[in-house]
């Protein structure tokens, strides 16, 4: 049985399918990563792994039991970081974490976190304040606060210098040693070791308009 | 404006000021305290009663010389603020939000002491007639002023946008100078400052003019240090942070 | 357009709506905001069904007091008209014949007008007691109570 | 639990805070908004004492819808919404705490400040205990049927209309009691009729209120 | 240029209906916060006829202070006020435009409503007449005034409470002078000097308001 | 003279000085790619080569003149795209572009710089329901409107897919060998022939906070 497995999944969005009849597993300690042009489904099949979208068909189950089952249990395991930073502008880069890790933590302390991704000079200051960048690094270093299991990124690369995206494969690759799942999404380069899912491949035609 | 007179705005102007300041201060402290002194001799013992208020008229010389400063100081604000904005002068920025909290004081002062002078004379505490609310809406002004120079993490942009709001403010200095002959209110048309002799007897003109000058002399010794404050502390942070990226 | 003359043109917009938006201001403001209206005015207006204030001074020998009761009657007049007013209550220090006052009431049944409220209205003279007294004698007096 | 409810109410007390759009906001307005009756109605003792309690609740009102439409929209455009779906915590208490946090950066500071601002309008010692008392428990109606209202507008092509259409009706019956609260009591009658109703709408919208923004939050994250 | 001003007043009313946020949220604001008045107050006509004009012109005045913290906030956080800056249009014009659609979208229609509201106060025909002319000649400038203060206040840590705090302040004269124009005509006295203070106010803010409102955008642009 | 010139520029961002002394110059046709660490200002000197942030220090020349002599004259030969889209959420992608060319057009008609990054199909979506890459598209797209001879871009790639990039190098060449000029940032690979400024080399130590 799979750590996560998905079966004939099909998204549907603002009405339209995006695609349909999608299929994959991973092990414990496996990556995904999934390619295709913009507008493929990246974003929605994430947010649908993530139970924020539920499918238009299909099924995605975890351990063999259906996450729908238990969507608390499924949020507990996730760690999902999306192309929206989720970061309060009005609040420290520190302050943010910590807010994070009250409401959820058990993983890293918030300046570990932020320590690992280079934020430690930075912590106090307003996130308004903050290049595109040092912001992308905050939202990941969201994913160290809580044990999850399975994370969920969508472009970690996008924005991120050099060095920030080596610490988070270097922080990818140490979660999958530990038996965590990994699926993101990626148009360049991800140097993860990782299966390859092109999303234009279930592509639907003409995403029909009706819901039923 | 080429980089090096910049640079000599920048960097000149301050140390001179500071060094202007350091002369003058002292004078005008000294100034502060004796005219003070006089003034409230004057008025408080020396000047007679009025005809018709009585004793009750030793308000005015309070009164009066704050509800001129709240005048002033604001037309000062807005002045530097020009100079500020226009020539991008930071000392002119210093200068007007210095003023600021003075003249807050003193349009509190002024207003207060109306309200004590109202009730007797008067017979209320407020009305809302056009002299007492325009000073009023002076007071939110001011209050706004500093509001807005506090609420950015940047400091250069607090002061430009408390120097744009200072200008645009400043409409309403002369509506509550001439608001008494504009409209019918219940405050008194100007008594001294007017095209004709004053209408108040010398006895007690004196005393009101030697308090207005010594309120001239607080504000000026005031305003003096807190720019000083204002930028000795800018210097500090400036060699602060230059030391720490020498290390 | 260059940027100079855009500037010039810009500017002279403005300064023509600054100066014809100030003649205006200027021009129609003395009859605008009234704290109170005078007794000429009120009397020429359709009798409002509410609360106004009137000013204008107290006329010499008009204030009478009942006997025993708090309440007073004066008339307030603007030189042309004078009104006939009815107050009970605490009448402020500098309320006398002669001097400014600001009442607030309705106009009553009668043209009587019944106050709920007397502010007295103070002028711009300031001076000590003797002098009033010696400018009195001299006939060089301008107070109000001429 | 607890400790996640209250870092969540605890985190937007200090973004409203922060941002000051809230909770100073309402105070301000207050003030100003006292001032702004006097000078626009004139200055008439008997006539401001009446018409006091109807203006304070018509700027509860106000001060409540002004902040509404933000009450979800910043967490819902930066990503932050659909990170707390993902939390252990249920999306209903979530609306609770944002409820309760909106509460007490609008509804509380409104009924602190009222009796204030009942003085300024010469509203009397009996009118003012009423009118804070109706206050005090209408408040919070205002907030939590308010929610519902955020939720359900988050990214509708017509976001405000809805929240206009859908939340200004329901709040009538909170207004009504409390101005009748206010006016009983400057009667020298019981205000506990009126009290009482407006406690039955507070615990009816505690029941509902957030099982409705819970679902209209789950269905705006899609 | 024209063409392009056009674009930029057309843009902003056609965003401004399409979330609706602004123009129908702020009437109905209007209408409730206006209607709530009898309500509270009782069916006193005297009473009613008195207060009419000011409390319209207060909630007026209040809606225009509601849609204004978002003038320029979308804009300015989606970059797209950035654009607008380096396009030939000068940002005086910008501005103008902005306002135009503001007062599009609230000011006229609270003019357009506002003869509506006064008939259940009971104002009567004249002070009608007197007060959809104030509000005419008055909204344009709470438009104006209000630009510069959501300039000034883009990106500050407090913006809602210093708009408040900036903007309420700078609308009291034409608050002043609306009030007056209906008072007048209900009186039977002439609306003329009123209106045209009115009428010179908003020329010295059509000078004044968008010059200030563009210095503060350039700064905000940093 | 070149075309454009940078001579001991210096620039502050919320009051802290992010690099000084930093010089260029671009001839006609020339591209120059901003490269560093997030945070080391390669955002900060777009703004300020595009005229929406004063320099703290230094003069920015085109064609010899100081460009702060004449801000409008700059605004007209400049394409910007910053980090942010400029994208009005509640319009379709073509309203969006449509409205921009009524404000300052002269160049491609909006449907033809639409179906340039491959967005005609979607033309009339509202913005709020394109996926990430399809908004900056859409952001990029706007470039075309205008006859600008220099195009200031924050990012091109971030995001994009491989065709978009591609159609966005193709269509920077193409403005370049006709005489454009291009400065843009990016973290990976842009397959434009192109100068490379490393903003490291320019770091301000510690910005201090004086504005005297
Ligand atoms: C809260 C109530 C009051 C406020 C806000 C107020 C405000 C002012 C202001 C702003 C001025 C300066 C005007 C100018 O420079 O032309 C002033 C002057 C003056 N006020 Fe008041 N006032 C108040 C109450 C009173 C009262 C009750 C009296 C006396 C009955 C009074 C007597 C005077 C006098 C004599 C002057 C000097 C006029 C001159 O400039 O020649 N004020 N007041
Ligand atoms: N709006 C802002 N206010 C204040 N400081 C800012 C602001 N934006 C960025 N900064 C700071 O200015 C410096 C330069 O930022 P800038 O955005 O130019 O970096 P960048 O090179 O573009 O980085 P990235 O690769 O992350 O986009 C950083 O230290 C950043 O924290
Ligand atoms: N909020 C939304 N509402 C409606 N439709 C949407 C929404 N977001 C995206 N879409 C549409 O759904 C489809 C898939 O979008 P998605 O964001 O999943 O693509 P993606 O593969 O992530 O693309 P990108 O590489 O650009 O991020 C696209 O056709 C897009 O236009
Ligand atoms: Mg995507
Ligand atoms: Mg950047």
């Amino acid at each position: 049985m799979s750590q996560l497995a998905v079966s004939d999944l099909g998204c549907r969005r603002g009405g339209r399918l995006v695609f349909s009849g999608l299929r994959f597993s991973l092990e414990p300690g496996e990556a995904l990563v999934l390619r295709g042009p913009n507008g493929s489904g990246k974003s929605t099949l994430l947010r649908c792994l993530a139970g924020l979208l539920p499918p238009a068909s299909g099924k995605i189950a975890w351990q063999g039991n259906a996450v729908a089952d238990d969507p608390d249990a499924h949020g507990r395991r996730l760690g999902y970081v999306g192309h929206q930073d989720g970061v309060s502008h009005d609040l420290s880069a520190a302050e943010n974490l910590r807010f994070w890790a009250a409401l959820d933590g058990g993983g890293w302390p918030p300046s570990d976190a932020l320590a690992a991704f280079g934020l430690a000079e930075i912590a106090d200051r307003p996130a308004r304040e903050l290049s595109q960048g040092q912001r992308r690094r905050l939202a990941l270093a969201r994913l160290l606060l809580t044990p999850a299991s399975l994370w969920l990124v969508d472009e970690p690369m996008a924005g991120l210098d050099e060095a920030a995206a080596d610490a988070f494969c270097a922080l990818a690759s140490r979660h999958m040693e530990a038996g965590g799942c990994l699926v993101a999404s990626a148009h360049g380069e991800l140097a993860i070791a990782a299966a390859q899912l092109s999303l234009a491949d279930y592509a639907v035609a003409d995403g029909s308009d009706a819901p039923w | 404006m080429s980089a090096s007179m910049s640079a000599f705005h920048r960097l000149a102007n301050p140390t001179r000021f500071l060094r202007l300041a350091d002369a003058l201060l002292p004078w005008s402290a000294g100034l502060t305290v004796a005219l003070l002194a006089l003034g409230l001799y004057l008025g408080l013992v020396a000047a007679p009663p009025d005809y018709l208020q009585g004793d009750t008229v030793r308000i005015m010389y309070v009164h009066v010389p704050a509800a001129w400063m709240a005048l002033f100081v604001y037309t000062t604000i807005a002045a530097a603020s020009a100079v500020a904005l226009v020539w991008r002068h930071a000392l002119a920025d210093v200068i007007a939000q210095a003023a600021s909290p003075l003249g807050a004081g003193f349009t509190v002062v002024a207003l207060a002491t109306g309200s004590l002078w109202g009730k007797p004379m008067w017979g209320t505490w407020w009305v809302w007639d056009a002299r007492l609310t325009s000073v009023l809406i002076l007071l939110f002004l001011y209050l706004g002023h500093m509001a807005l120079a506090h609420a950015f993490d940047d400091r250069a942009r607090g002061a430009r946008a408390a120097a744009i709001l200072a200008l645009v403010g400043f409409v309403n200095v002369p509506i509550i100078k001439f608001s008494v002959d504009w409209w019918s209110t219940l405050h008194q048309p100007a008594s001294v400052s007017r095209l004709d002799a004053p209408a108040i007897d010398p006895l007690m003109l004196w005393p009101l003019l030697c308090m207005a000058l010594a309120f001239m002399g607080y504000f000026v010794s005031v305003l003096l240090v807190r720019v000083k404050a204002e930028l000795l502390e800018a210097r500090l942070r400036t060699v602060r942070y230059r030391d720490a990226g020498a290390r | 357009m260059t940027r100079k003359r855009r500037r010039l043109v810009a500017l002279g917009v403005g300064l023509t709506l600054l100066a014809a938006g100030a003649a205006l201001v200027l021009n129609a403001l003395r009859d605008t905001l009234v704290f109170f209206y005078s007794p000429t005015e009120l009397t020429a207006a359709a009798p409002p069904n509410r609360p106004v204030r009137i000013g204008g001074l107290v006329e010499e020998g008009s204030l009478a007091r009942d006997a025993g009761q708090a309440t007073v009657r004066f008339r307030v007049t603007d030189l042309t008209t004078a009104m006939p007013v009815e107050f009970t209550g605490v009448l402020p220090d500098l309320f006398a014949e002669g001097q400014g006052v600001v009442v607030q009431g309705m106009l009553g049944a009668g043209g009587v007008f019944v106050a709920s409220e007397v502010l007295a209205k103070h002028d711009e003279t300031y001076m000590p007691a003797e002098v009033a007294e010696a400018l009195k004698k001299s006939g060089r007096w301008r107070g109000t109570d001429e | 639990m607890v400790a996640a409810w209250l870092a969540i109410a605890r985190r937007d007390v200090t973004l409203a805070l922060r941002r000051g759009a809230d909770a100073i906001l309402v105070l301000a307005f207050f003030v100003f908004a006292s001032v702004l009756f006097p000078l626009a109605i004139g200055p008439y003792p008997a006539i401001l004492r009446q018409i006091g309690p109807g203006v304070i609740w018509a700027m509860a009102l106000l001060a409540a819808l002004l902040s509404l439409d933000r009450l979800f929209q910043s967490d819902y455009e930066n990503g932050t919404l659909d990170l707390l779906a993902l939390t252990p915590m249920p999306v209903e208490l979530v609306v609770l705490a944002k409820a309760a946090s909106h509460w007490l950066t609008t509804g509380l500071p409104v009924t602190v400040i009222a009796p204030l601002i009942g003085l300024m309008f010469e509203v009397d010692g009996k009118g003012l205990a009423g009118l804070t008392a109706a206050l005090g428990i209408g408040t919070p109606i205002l907030s939590l049927v308010g929610s519902v209202g955020a939720a359900l507008t988050l990214g509708a092509r017509r976001g405000g209309v809805l929240l206009a259409l859908l939340v200004l009706p329901l709040f009538v019956p909170a207004l009504i009691f409390g101005a009748a609260a206010a006016e009983a009591a400057s009667f020298g009658l019981s205000i506990v009729p009126a009290l009482s109703v407006l406690a039955g709408l507070l615990l009816v919208s505690l029941a509902l209120a957030p099982w409705a923004a819970a679902a209209a939050l789950r269905q705006a994250l899609d």
